[in-house]
């Protein structure tokens, strides 16, 4: 078995300047917070993030944010860091908000090889600007497009050495998904356990997403 | 009882024994507290389980169970966590009975605007759009104007979140639906006269012959 | 907390002739076995049959087109219950036949709210007769619209008192996503226990999706 | 040596380490019994799971637990059961490296044509196109003739199963990979003559100047 555990050091070597990263987790509930640490002490720059929100100023993606590590943000929701609005407001951080609903089916499309999806959510406001609009069965729906990334950086609460994971409560959010829709695949796990210890039953994402994980 | 008060009893009247119900952040929270005891309504939490209990004793605090907006919280038995694809699949198929949210205006054609005030605030839409254009009834909750200033319109000035997708407005003054024909106040807080609710209001209320007290 | 279990009789007096009924199970193995011979017995006719497969002549949804009483099947494989490809070629048996992977997400966007989704699945083949062809980004894809039925008959290895569902091994196949795409989800789970033993972490279909359960 | 035992243990050696394989039902089955066991393979069943074990023992099959053929299988440790979406998400997102699946009819463009004959045999897709349309690598696996009929065609004359999505087929005469230019026998079985495997041949090969030896 190709063995996945590997160093926070190895794990981050990874992400470069200007790359597309996914963030798991829903204001921080769920987000691998030893990646963000780990990223600000790294530095990379222009980043494009993908994750439900921007998290807080000091805790989840939030961090990044504070540290002007991104040149782009897509989120459904930035309210409770205030420096996501500041930078955007101000121009260094381009942002695309879109419905959280909308920005989990874009993800998993993207991770489930579908070109796209059609939605009634957004329809008659200003998320439809430059969308395609398609009418099935007589219903107006907005064509929105799957998301991809070159990382997911997302948090298991149990993994096994094969990387089947095992989300505990409500950090299981945009995690499972992000798994599907990125080249790299880079898990902090609370805990590491053998294989067979997760019943493949109750496996919540295969490891045959994982590429690498970290004990955090 | 003081405004807030008011509007979270009569909404808390709006729902039915085995209803699924999502509250939006603020006010609408409140509305859990005067569901009767043996009414059995389960609150949905868009970021990932249905069965949101209340707030948990201070040091029991659970950094994995958290509700949208971040905060701690507890479940009920018979919850259940799933990830944000299945959670806005729920909220976008119609298997949320009702939604109770806040809104910045709201007008005669039912659309509503609660997201954003361009130049100003721009949290994120997070999932409102969804829930406004998934669940079966939209109940608007909220203070009838704001410093004196219109909420209730003959059109949104803001930027919507949905467009022709709610069907009840509660606040302080009454209750009122918005049907095809325009808004219709159902009661009236006997507190206030029809001439002052109307004042209040921008858009033109229709005067049904038996329009009630506003039950609370 | 609303009741949930009914009789197998009451079950299935929901099944009229002419309805749309899907059925979960792959080849049988999580086909709600006592729901079809309760229904050969009944003798409802005219339905309109979605799933996986024909099953086999003698056990899952085979024993309903022996028995003659569907008018159309939607379906990805029918080659192991020779009775659908006969029917068919007699044309008694209206056949639908989808791939595996467009039926699957034809039935989740049924229960999601999507309006459709675009996959790849089947440009070139004659699965795109009679079908929007859309590009995204240069790629060609086929539009697939959703799937709804008035009836779900799914089976489970083990439902909660408020209709959580947890399934075994290979007997989750279609039966989830089943579950969320018609207007009355019947169950026949194998044992019925009392709400919390189901832990919420490992609940694979919420309560909410079913209406009714029979223990089997 | 028979055809098939040769045809299995070239396939074999197409597959590396850590590599996730879906087998098609037949022929491709047999694959499973060739791959080194120092080796990783993981083998996915589409109906639900990742993990796919040996025929268990008479006696300890397990209703719950079957392949995609509807046939008494077992897991292998670190399996993980999953629903019919995600089964198709794995597949059509190009997370399986790759498929073995036989053919009646393929061609020089990579056409595929494995799933029905016209006024004849109508058994369904099932999860053939997904898989064809999905995977990094499709190996067609099959006799080189049937009946001493060609099956390697200029122009596949069955209806497909999907367009220009071939890359090899391996067969008890030799290797051949599909590519722009067209079919390039790339290994021959030492027993036949480039003319008998021209001979047997519809299509044009293409014969490298360092044509190898078949290794069995």
């Amino acid at each position: 078995m190709i063995n996945k555990i590997v160093t926070l050091e190895e794990a981050m070597s990874h992400i470069k300047d200007g790359m597309t990263v996914m963030i798991g987790g829903f204001m921080a509930a769920g987000t691998p917070e030893k990646f963000m640490d780990a990223l600000v002490e790294k530095g990379v720059k222009n980043l494009t993030l993908i994750g439900n929100d921007a998290g807080w100023p000091d805790r989840g993606i939030g961090k990044l944010l504070i540290n002007k590590q991104a040149k782009k943000m897509i989120a459904s929701h930035i309210g409770l860091n205030p420096e996501a609005g500041n930078q955007m407001n101000a121009g260094t951080l381009e942002m695309e908000l879109v419905p959280q609903g909308t920005l989990a089916e874009r993800i998993r499309a993207g991770g489930n090889g579908l070109g796209g999806l059609l939605t009634p959510t957004g329809v008659g406001t200003i998320v439809e600007e430059g969308k395609q609009k398609i009418e099935v069965d007589g219903v107006e729906y907005l064509l929105e497009k799957p998301l991809k990334a070159d990382i997911a950086l997302i948090s298991a609460s149990i993994a096994d050495k094969r990387g089947n994971l095992y989300f505990n409560k409500a950090t299981k959010n945009f995690n499972p998904l992000m798994a599907t829709a990125a080249d790299i695949v880079i898990v902090g796990a609370e805990k590491i356990v053998e294989v067979g210890e997760i019943d493949p039953n109750d496996v919540m994402t295969p490891g045959l997403f994982v590429d690498y994980m970290v004990e955090v | 009882m003081d405004a807030k008060e008011i509007i979270a009893r009569r909404v808390a009247k709006e729902l039915k024994d085995g209803d699924i119900v999502n509250l939006g952040i603020g006010l609408p929270t409140m509305v859990a507290n005067y569901i009767p005891k043996d009414m059995d309504v389960m609150f949905q939490s868009e970021n990932g389980f249905i069965g949101l209990g209340p707030v948990p004793e201070e040091g029991k605090e659970d950094e994995d169970l958290v509700n949208s907006g971040g905060q701690p919280v507890t479940i009920v038995p018979g919850a259940a966590f799933f990830d944000s694809s299945v959670s806005f699949g729920i909220i976008r198929g119609g298997h949320v009975d009702a939604t109770v949210l806040g809104a910045l205006q709201v007008d005669e054609k039912g659309n509503l605007a609660n997201w954003m005030i361009p130049g100003k605030m721009v949290p994120g839409m997070g999932g409102a759009m969804d829930l406004v254009v998934g669940a079966k009834k939209v109940i608007i909750s909220m203070t009838h104007t704001a410093k004196g200033k219109h909420k209730i319109l003959k059109e949104c000035k803001l930027p919507l979140t949905a467009a022709n997708q709610v069907d009840m407005i509660i606040t302080e003054m009454g209750v009122m639906e918005v049907r095809k024909e325009g808004i219709i106040l159902t009661e009236i807080n006997p507190e206030y006269t029809v001439e002052q609710v109307q004042q209040a209001t921008e858009a033109k209320l229709i005067i049904p012959k038996d329009l009630k007290q506003m039950e609370i």
